[in-house]
């Protein structure tokens, strides 16, 4: 992929922006008619999370989401995963019981038609270190991720910077294994160069890792964008003038572009979980992201 | 499910083809707590960013049917049931800039156990709400 | 029936008190649900509001309200219906009109377990006189309506008191065609005595009239017992020490023992309509209401 | 559907036969935007008007197997869904008294990629909530 190659850049929602309204104010329907609404075609999920029954929905459910998907006009794009090394209070987590989870969430992503897998992997450290079972653990899933055509992505998340040994080390597990079933998921949260407002309950060491932004410079991206696979655009709130309060989209898509990104933007909103204000603020972004894509693709030509 | 406000957030659009929007539209919930024949109903006004569209010109979508005001004040055949929007069109040239308007509407809606003298009664609710494509 | 003879009172709940949340926060299982959680037996709905389809819901529906009856072991009560006498701008309706609604909703009110129907009877002055063509609409229905073992009765609503020539123009009725299959349901509304806020676009007019309450006095229900089959519980507000801010319970409730009535105290919660507000205000109203049957019952011995 | 609150409007009741109450019990959204197994959750801290009813000595219905602290924390097996309630039950004998009451939960949860200096998380909401019958 080389920096003259300019793609379009494809719009998608991640249901994650949806968190506490699903299930409250809407339900599965409501949220993809909302995300058709767009205009956009990419849908992401949780599965634990946005699967009845997960990890064993029924096929009614099964038939029924893929009849919304024929509906919307939607295709599914990222499974949001776990490795959840704390599971067993007593014991720390296997490499092989992490592998099992991680299988069972591939054939499960798979059978509801998603091209990526994101496992959020458990830490060992207070600078986030994932536990190093995710090697072997992930290794162990690359034959099945072949076979059922599926990604798998960690998430390069706030405050694990693009230029991080953690990153290193994943582009290592690329280079020696050389499989095209492993790739990199970036959180647009890593570019924050303004603080988010307090939460509730948040303490003063919290506050001092990330939440007032890494403020990673975009054009980092340009050396790992051949092993980025999806972009989750994280934001968290965008005025009526169609201002994002902490992501710098100006400076970060002009840099997507010359990387010659073509995949997934994908929302996640994560701001104030006011009931509704999820609807609307995705609307924003999408307003707002397009209308820089348009920008840059005009000056192009 | 809708969404509380009147205005849906979805739905909220241009119309016409790109590059020559004719106007916009929007979903709108019934401001009532039951449905109503739509003959009951006479009219929404809108307002964007201040700019007025009177009920006496939109047109009103309900259960497939494009009515004007004139042909809504006759259908008493026809309902707006609570648990779906009725979709309010409205003619603007060139339609409306992508981004975050002030919207506002005035439901008209005509009770009969209510004195003639308050009829139609008039809903008024604004909200932001965001065109996406231009 | 005496006013010796005390009976308990039967609970239920009209949908009318989950206006603006159904259909955006809950649904009707949810709604159900909440209803049987108060130990309540009887569930009130409006036709053209809670019947989806209405007024031809499809057998399935149908089939969906008798499970969720059946689940929550509640029975239906009242079915609200209207008779809109302006639906036609340019002429009033008919007589036969009237009847052909009242039929239609009296054939699905049946249809659906109700054993009540009140229709809502287009006015024709500024202090509320029903539209005389009630009275053929009614009888015309009459026949019907014993086929069906329903009982047809319009509501005393505020600004209505219960002296008044309106109810003695329905008493009238009811000893001219000696029906049992027509009946007075009362509001509480009308005990009403202090006034409520203000609500948005509320005109002077319409305060001067009924929001402040036109306080009935509750020993003029001793009078109309006899003909009362149904009483909507409405009221506006309970406090965190189940204080009522409106309605006099307190002073309602004896008497409503007192004139032995053993019908359904049907809430219709019609305060601010927050979301979720609803469910907690009408768990406050049945507390408060069996908290005070309970101190009667105790009294009597 | 579920409420928006946390501890949920229905649910909330005196448990054991009337006139001789064992305690209460509440149903309780996961205030998570993912489900979590069991042993993820490391109990529910109880307060009615200022009583507290520790998350150790309280008892979890999930899924319909009821556990106490011990129990959850190895329940690795179990799941509480984002969609479905769990039921907190506590001992008081009497059980509380029919009206309106000042609940607040500390829900206790146990994230794998949040540095185990912040585990468990602990989400804490009040609300006004009512008991029906006493
Ligand atoms: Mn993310
Ligand atoms: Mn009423």
């Amino acid at each position: 992929m080389t920096p003259s190659t300019r793609k379009p850049f494809r719009y998608g929602v991640s249901l994650y922006s949806f968190t506490d309204d699903l299930g409250t104010v809407m339900g599965l329907e409501e949220a993809l008619a909302a995300v058709a609404d767009l205009g956009a075609t990419g849908i992401e999920l949780l599965g634990e999370a946005h699967v009845p029954g997960y990890p064993e929905p029924d096929t009614a459910w099964i038939d029924h989401w893929f009849r919304l998907l024929e509906r919307h006009r939607l295709e599914p794009t990222n499974f949001g995963a776990w490795i959840d090394t704390r599971l067993h209070l007593s014991r720390p987590m296997t490499a092989r019981e992490a592998a099992a989870d991680l299988s069972r969430d591939i054939e499960l992503a798979a059978r509801l038609g998603f091209a990526y897998v994101r496992p959020k992997i458990g830490v060992v450290s207070f600078d986030l270190v994932p536990d190093p079972i995710w090697e072997e653990a992930i290794e162990r899933c690359l034959d099945l991720a072949e076979r059922r055509r599926i990604v798998i992505c960690p998430e390069i998340h706030a405050p694990t910077p693009l230029r991080h040994p953690v990153v290193e080390a994943y582009v290592r597990f690329i280079e020696r294994t050389g499989s095209r079933h492993f790739g990199l998921l970036v959180d647009t949260g890593i570019f924050q160069d303004r603080p988010l407002p307090h939460w509730p309950g948040e303490t003063p060491e919290m506050r001092r890792d990330f939440l007032n932004g890494i403020a990673v410079d975009p054009q980092d991206f340009l050396a790992l964008a051949p092993h980025v696979v999806f972009i989750q655009a994280k934001f968290h709130h965008i005025d009526e003038r169609l201002q994002d309060a902490h992501i710098p989209w100006e400076r970060v898509l002009p840099v997507l572009k010359q990387a010659g990104y073509g995949g997934y933007l994908s929302s996640e909103y994560e701001g104030d979980r006011a009931p509704w204000r999820s609807l609307e603020q995705v609307r924003r972004q999408h307003a707002l992201l397009r209308q820089i894509e348009r920008r840059l693709d005009a000056v192009e030509g | 499910m809708l969404e509380r406000f009147l205005v849906q957030s979805r739905g909220f659009a241009n119309t016409g083809p790109q590059g020559a929007r004719t106007g916009f539209e929007l979903l709108l919930r019934l401001p009532s707590y039951r449905g109503l024949r739509a003959s009951l109903v006479d009219g929404v006004d809108v307002t964007v960013d201040g700019e007025r569209f009177d009920h006496t010109l939109n047109h009103y979508v309900l259960q497939g049917r494009r009515l004007d005001l004139a042909a809504l004040r006759e259908a008493s055949d026809l309902r707006w049931p609570l648990d779906q929007p009725a979709c309010i069109q409205v003619d603007r040239p060139g339609g409306l800039a992508a981004g975050v308007h002030e919207v506002t509407v005035g439901v008209r809606i005509r009770q009969s156990y209510i004195p003639i003298e308050f009829q139609p009664g008039v809903v008024v609710e604004t909200r932001w709400a965001t065109i996406v494509l231009p």
